[in-house]
């Protein structure tokens, strides 16, 4: 059972890295990473639920992953409505200012 | 029944994450997150972390009812139902995605993992309340400031106009020049 | 006493360097200045021959400068001393041939002091110094008439010459000292160890035989004759040619002592006589007849030097110092009145002025060894000594006075001829003559030919024996019975021969071959010998050694140099090419890498999360790898 | 008293160098020769009360560079004192001489009372370094007389190989110093300590390196035969005096160098390649002989007979170190021989350069064919060389036969065919005296087209003083020795024992 909800994890994860890398609005990305971070969750419950539950260490992961998404989320809206006010853009390349 | 529960959430969870990304427009996208993202909740609290789960669901639809209005805010083609596909390097990022995955299955599957250490007690969000208020009180402490600094930041970034467009970068300007007279002081 | 011997070498020398020492001013008393001198070193000689004083100095480390009057020494001394002053009287008669008579005077004095120091030194050291001190003297002396090329180059040749031999003598003391004869005391040299003494031997025989003009190095004397005639008759008749035969005589004991030492010393002595002898004969210059005739008369010293016969030499030096010196008096006479000494312009020289003529004719017949006179005894005696040895020696020894009689008789019969008319084309070919003879110059020819008569009184047997015990060789054979009618029927009958033969022609050659003839004129050919065989090739690889020195080593050190500049130049390129590029390629690759460093800098975020996730990705692989 | 007599000049040149005022010729070469003659009567004071058998004395002796065992010590002994003296004979006679000089006589006096400082220094030194640091100095010192006063462009040519040349023999000398600084057990450079201690006793090879660069470091500046190449154009370039000096005192320090530093320090060594010091020594008397033969440039020829001579010293130093076959008088004579072979060549020879400066002054060039019958015009000048070139031949009655007898009768037991080599030399050296008197003195006055004012003048007054006393002395020693060898022969029976042991 383990291993299917790790497997779990690393198919969300997966799928969230390809929406991050190959999408060009910066929100789709933030939904990517979204989906990313709920990977994490899933596999901090299924560890803490399979492997030690006697200790609320993996609870307090799940706690602060949950804090990471909001904290991701809000920022992200922040830095696009900033980009979007003074640029005008809402995708990720044509912020490519700070280029080589 | 809770595997066969299990395998309902996980299906639905990934189907979700895979049609965030297939869809055209940006609204059906965001709900799609949203319906991944409760079957995660689901999966927590089948793993027994009911307070956990609810939180996580309760988190996420209050972020795809922001992330709604935002859509509306900013996109350009109305309420977002318009056919938009903006995406670059696809075969990059399967490829990378793909390779990741391979890696975390293989981890998982290869990983001799041990036995469970001790057994759940009965109330779980006792034990994480008790764990945050007691031992891990440093986590919640910087989760809080985090979570503060992050209110102050995205305010700061995302107001139109703040203090440095009225007063300049070092704030060395003596009247602020507001398009419009009046206010406080003047 | 010994103050009389440093008194007897002090005062000719403190003489003689005052009088050079004060150039022209003293050039007008000079002459009698020197003869005052002279005599009184006769005067100190004789007072030291009867008292024998002895003296000695330190010198160097262990080893001390000695002077002591001996048998022998007496006997020399008096005759250096007399003959000094004879020559020194018959100079002062020269005296406006002899411009600068301070130099000359002074010159003579200090020859006379070294050679007295020669005759009485005991040690080594002292008589090389003396020894060389002579031949510096002959050099000034011979080359007293600087202006003229021809005096000073024979004055070198002299020199040289006598040099060359003398470095024998450094290797004597050397030999002396390694031999273990640490004092270098002359009587003791016999006594040297093992292989030395052969060196030892060999560096004074060398030395003695340099100076005496023996066969080697006879051909010097020949050139010394350019020196003014008194000089010859001191220098290079009766005392330095004579100081080699003295030297030899001193160190018999050192002869015997090696088995090759007596024999070759003897052999080259009749030799010497013998073959100068007849170089004498084919002489047609008076003063060359007469060196010739030293050195062959020298011969016999040698040859009793080399026999053990110390009394014999030493009888015929004294003997011979007083003909001879006469002789060459009685030359320079002709010669300061005719201007020649050529004998054919000699003619009747003898007869234009009768004392002169007279003390020649003594002295002449003396030479030519008739019995009553002196040499006719000193001769016998050495060639009993000979007789003693081996009578091969004797033969030789006889035939040598056979010539002697015979060249001498050459000289008179030219000399006692009546003066042709056509004579006065003869004169001044050489000097300007004075066609007259001073006064001062007649009484030392009577002096000199008294002595060359009385001298003759040596044949006694009572006088030898005194003799014999005087020099210290009481044991020296003494001429047998028959020996003296025999000597005395062979030179009469060749000095009658000669005279028949002289007077047949106008100029008969003694000599059939022509070309023995001339090899004899030209002393033996031995200048020439030498000249090729020894000063050419030094001067040659003086010559080479200069170039090899200039061109080879300094080349090598010039080589060396531009080597050095050369090699910077080249690290200067390879430092610019090599190190240099090398930083720069350095600097250039660096900035390079920084370009590419920028290339993943694209800006797109996307590729900085595909970067990152590749980046995590090969961590993890690299963690788990490292577990 | 010792340092007194050392440093003297050298104040005397600051004091001329410092003075306010511009100073006159007359009055600097004034001052000089006041200097010169005060420092020649303290010299005398020194040997009058010098005690022969006393060993070393006048000893003073102070801490230069503890730390690096280097200390001021300084002190005189029977192998010094000579050389002392003749040094400040030597610089009398040239100041003296330099009446005559008129470039730039300021600088001409003070470079050469800084040299007399350098040389009586080197004489007195008794610490290697110290010895190092005088040696040195002489070469700055005399690369500048040779620069600044020789004969135009071809001078500085010459004094600068003369520079490097003897510079780098004294680099390889400082790293024999080095090699016995760091042999002796408790390290030190002063030489009286290394002496007692010989500490190179059993060290075979190293040893032998260090006397290797100790006797190349001596050769280059004796100067011996392979590295004698730079004293022809030094001397012919350099100034009168400046010759004089380089041939009077700087060559000695190389000899010097080998008596008292070769020998006493390394004995074992030196004993074991005293036979190729020997071959050397012949070598170079024969071949220095042989090429000032072939010289036509009187002065160069005159150089060359330095290297013969110099030549006698190498091989009676050499002949000392032989034990076998000689006995202690023997090698005493030698090494007696060789330091008595310094003072006359010192007096001789200077003397002889002087006189050829004489010879330049009136007829601008050194050519033996240039000149013929000189004796006429200039008697005195052509007896003074007739006297000088006789006494640097080696005639008796001159200081030149003294030492030159006493070294071939030491050496010869010790090695036979290379001193008869050897005294080949002086007959060599007689022909090429003999034939440059006869072609420039005797025969018909004949003058070089390029004398100044036609005709040859005799020897003036500073010249004659400044000549006169040079040959006096070597006439005296010649006739009285014992006075010179009484205070020499103790000493040098000391550095035979010391090799021996």
């Amino acid at each position: 059972m383990l291993e299917l909800f790790l497997l779990l994890a690393a198919a969300l994860f997966s799928v969230g890295l390809y929406g991050a890398l190959s999408q060009q609005s910066i929100v789709m990305i933030m939904m990517g990473i979204e989906l990313m971070i709920a990977g994490v969750i899933t596999a901090a419950a299924a560890l803490w639920h399979f492997l030690a539950p006697a200790a609320a260490d993996g609870q307090v992961i799940v706690v602060a992953a949950v804090v990471a998404m909001a904290v991701e989320m809000a920022m992200g809206f922040a830095v696009t409505t900033a980009v979007f006010r003074s640029r005008d853009i809402d995708t990720a390349d044509a912020a490519e200012d700070l280029k080589g | 029944m809770t595997a066969a529960l299990f395998a309902v959430l996980a299906v639905l969870a990934v189907t979700g994450a895979v049609l965030v990304f297939r869809c055209a427009s940006m609204a059906r996208a965001t709900f799609a997150l949203l319906a991944s993202l409760v079957c995660v909740g689901g999966e927590v609290i089948l793993l027994g972390l009911p307070y956990l789960g609810v939180v996580t669901v309760l988190m996420m639809v209050m972020e795809m009812v922001v992330m709604a209005v935002f859509m509306v805010a900013y996109m350009m083609n109305p309420a977002g139902l318009m056919p938009m596909s903006m995406v670059h390097n696809r075969r990059g990022a399967l490829t990378i995605s793909g390779v990741v995955f391979a890696g975390l299955a293989a981890g998982v599957l290869l990983a001799p993992w041990p036995g469970r250490v001790g057994t759940a007690p009965q109330d779980t969000t006792f034990q994480a309340g008790a764990a945050l208020m007691g031992d891990q009180m440093l986590t919640m402490v910087t989760l809080g400031f985090a979570l503060l600094a992050t209110m102050v930041g995205a305010t700061v970034l995302a107001v139109g106009r703040g203090r440095y467009d009225r007063f300049g970068d070092d704030l060395s300007r003596p009247r602020p020049d507001d398009p419009a007279g009046g206010g406080v002081g003047r | 006493m010994s103050a009389l011997l440093w008194l007897l070498a002090a005062v000719p020398l403190t003489a003689g360097t005052a009088l050079l020492l004060t150039g022209r001013r003293l050039d007008r008393p000079a002459p009698a200045l020197g003869v005052a001198a002279a005599a009184a070193t006769l005067g100190l000689a004789v007072a030291s021959a009867v008292l024998r004083p002895e003296a000695s100095a330190p010198l160097f480390a262990g080893i001390r400068a000695g002077l002591r009057v001996d048998g022998l020494s007496a006997v020399m001394t008096v005759v250096v001393a007399a003959v000094t002053l004879a020559v020194l009287v018959f100079s002062a008669g020269e005296k406006d041939r002899l411009s600068q008579g301070g130099r000359f005077h002074g010159l003579m004095l200090l020859f006379a002091g070294a050679m007295l120091i020669t005759v009485t030194a005991t040690t080594l050291p002292l008589l090389l110094m003396a020894w060389e001190v002579m031949g510096a003297a002959s050099w000034a002396l011979i080359g007293f008439w600087w202006r003229q090329p021809q005096r000073t180059r024979a004055a070198d040749t002299a020199f040289l010459t006598t040099r060359t031999a003398d470095l024998g003598l450094y290797l004597a003391a050397g030999a002396a000292l390694a031999g273990g004869v640490t004092a270098l005391d002359l009587d003791a040299l016999a006594g040297a160890r093992g292989p030395w003494v052969h060196l030892l031997t060999a560096g004074v025989v060398a030395a003695a035989f340099g100076k005496s003009a023996q066969l080697p190095f006879s051909f010097w004397l020949s050139r010394a004759m350019q020196a003014p005639s008194p000089v010859s008759a001191l220098l290079h008749a009766a005392t330095m040619a004579a100081a080699g035969a003295y030297l030899l005589l001193r160190l018999h004991a050192l002869l015997e002592a090696t088995a090759w030492g007596g024999p070759l010393v003897a052999w080259t002595g009749a030799a010497t006589a013998l073959l100068l002898g007849v170089a004498a004969a084919a002489q047609r210059d008076l003063k060359q007849l007469l060196a010739a005739s030293t050195c062959s008369q020298i011969g016999f010293m040698v040859l009793a030097a080399g026999t053990g016969g110390v009394a014999a030499g030493t009888a015929q030096l004294t003997a011979h110092a007083a003909v001879k010196a006469g002789l060459f008096l009685a030359a320079g006479a002709w010669l300061y009145a005719l201007g020649t000494k050529q004998l054919p312009a000699l003619r009747g020289a003898a007869r234009a002025w009768q004392w002169v003529g007279a003390a020649f004719t003594a002295c002449a017949l003396a030479l030519a060894g008739l019995p009553p006179l002196s040499l006719w005894a000193a001769k016998d005696e050495v060639l009993a000594a000979a007789f003693a040895q081996s009578a091969a020696l004797y033969a030789t020894g006889l035939a040598a006075a056979a010539v002697s009689a015979v060249y001498s008789v050459k000289a008179l019969w030219y000399v006692l001829r009546e003066t042709p008319g056509d004579a006065w084309q003869g004169y001044d070919t050489e000097e300007s003559g004075t066609r007259r003879v001073t006064p001062l110059m007649r009484p030392p020819l009577l002096v000199l030919a008294a002595a060359a008569v009385a001298l003759g009184v040596l044949a006694l047997p009572g006088v030898f024996s005194a003799l014999r015990d005087a020099v210290g060789t009481p044991d020296e054979p003494s001429p047998s019975a028959w020996q003296l009618p025999l000597s005395a029927a062979v030179a009469l009958s060749a000095a009658w021969l000669a005279w028949r033969i002289q007077g047949r022609g106008p100029g008969p050659r003694l000599l059939r071959p022509a070309a023995v003839r001339r090899w004899a004129a030209g002393w033996l050919g031995l200048e020439q010998a030498a000249r090729t065989l020894a000063v050419r090739p030094v001067l040659a690889l003086a010559r080479a050694t200069a170039v090899f020195d200039d061109r080879v080593v300094d080349g090598a050190v010039h080589r060396a140099a531009r080597a050095a500049l050369t090699a910077a130049g080249l690290a200067r390129r390879s430092d610019d090419g090599g190190v240099d590029a090398l930083v720069r390629a350095v600097a250039r690759t660096a900035r390079r890498l920084g370009r590419a460093a920028r290339r993943p800098q694209t800006g797109l975020l996307h590729q900085y999360y595909a970067q990152a996730a590749v980046g995590f990705a090969v961590l993890t692989l690299l963690l788990l790898s490292l577990r | 008293m010792l340092t007194l007599v050392v440093f003297l000049p050298l104040a005397v040149c600051a004091g001329l160098l410092l003075w306010p005022r511009p100073v006159s010729d007359r009055v600097c070469t004034g001052v000089w020769i006041a200097a010169a003659a005060v420092d020649l009567a303290l010299a005398a004071a020194l040997w009058a009360g010098f005690d022969p058998d006393g060993g070393l004395q006048y000893e003073q002796r102070a801490d230069w560079i503890p730390t690096a065992g280097v200390g001021y010590h300084v002190g005189v002994d029977g192998l010094s004192l000579p050389l002392l003296a003749l040094t400040c004979v030597l610089f009398l006679a040239v100041a003296v001489y330099s009446l005559r000089e008129t470039r730039r006589v300021r600088a001409y006096a003070c470079l050469f009372l800084f040299l007399e400082t350098v040389c009586l220094g080197l004489f007195s030194a008794l610490d290697l370094i110290l010895f190092f640091v005088y040696f040195d100095l002489s070469i700055v010192g005399m690369y500048f007389v040779i620069a600044g006063w020789g004969h135009g462009e071809r001078g500085r040519a010459a004094a600068l190989k003369f520079f490097l040349y003897t510079f780098i023999g004294s680099l390889a000398l400082l790293l024999g110093f080095i090699g016995l600084y760091l042999a002796a057990s408790p390290h030190t450079f002063d030489i009286t300590e290394l002496a007692a201690a010989d500490p190179l006793a059993g060290r075979g090879a190293y040893a032998a390196l260090v006397l290797l660069a100790l006797g190349v470091g001596l050769a280059v500046k004796t100067p011996a035969v392979p590295f004698h190449t730079w004293l022809p154009p030094a001397h012919t370039e350099a100034p009168a005096a400046g010759s004089a000096i380089l041939a009077g005192v700087l060559l000695k320090m190389g000899t010097y160098g080998f008596v008292r530093i070769a020998m006493p320090l390394l004995p074992g060594v030196w004993r074991e390649y005293a036979l190729a010091f020997i071959v050397v020594g012949a070598v170079s008397a024969v071949y220095g002989a042989l090429v000032a033969l072939g010289q036509t440039d009187v002065k160069r020829m005159i150089a060359y007979t330095s290297v013969n001579h110099m030549g006698y010293v190498v091989l009676a130093v050499g002949a000392a170190g032989v034990l076998s076959g000689t006995d202690d008088q023997a090698r005493t004579l030698a090494v007696t021989g060789a330091v008595t072979q310094m003072v006359s060549h010192g007096l001789i020879t200077g003397a002889l350069f002087l006189l050829t400066g004489v010879l330049y002054e009136r007829g601008r060039t050194y050519a033996v064919e240039a000149y013929s019958g000189l004796a006429g015009p200039a008697p005195r000048f052509a007896a003074a060389v007739a006297v000088a070139a006789f006494a640097s031949l080696g005639i008796p009655g001159f200081s030149g036969f003294i030492a030159e007898f006493q070294i071939f009768t030491g050496s010869l037991a010790a090695q036979a065919t290379a001193t008869a080599l050897a005294v080949t030399g002086i007959l060599l050296t007689a022909a090429l005296f003999l034939r440059a008197l006869r072609q420039m003195f005797l025969g018909a006055l004949r003058l070089p087209p390029g004398s100044p004012d036609g005709r040859f003048g005799d020897l003036a007054v500073p010249e004659t003083t400044a000549v006169a006393p040079l040959l006096g002395l070597a006439l005296v020693i010649g006739v009285l020795p014992r006075p010179l060898l009484d205070v020499i022969e103790p000493a040098s029976r000391a550095v035979a024992g010391l090799v021996a042991r």
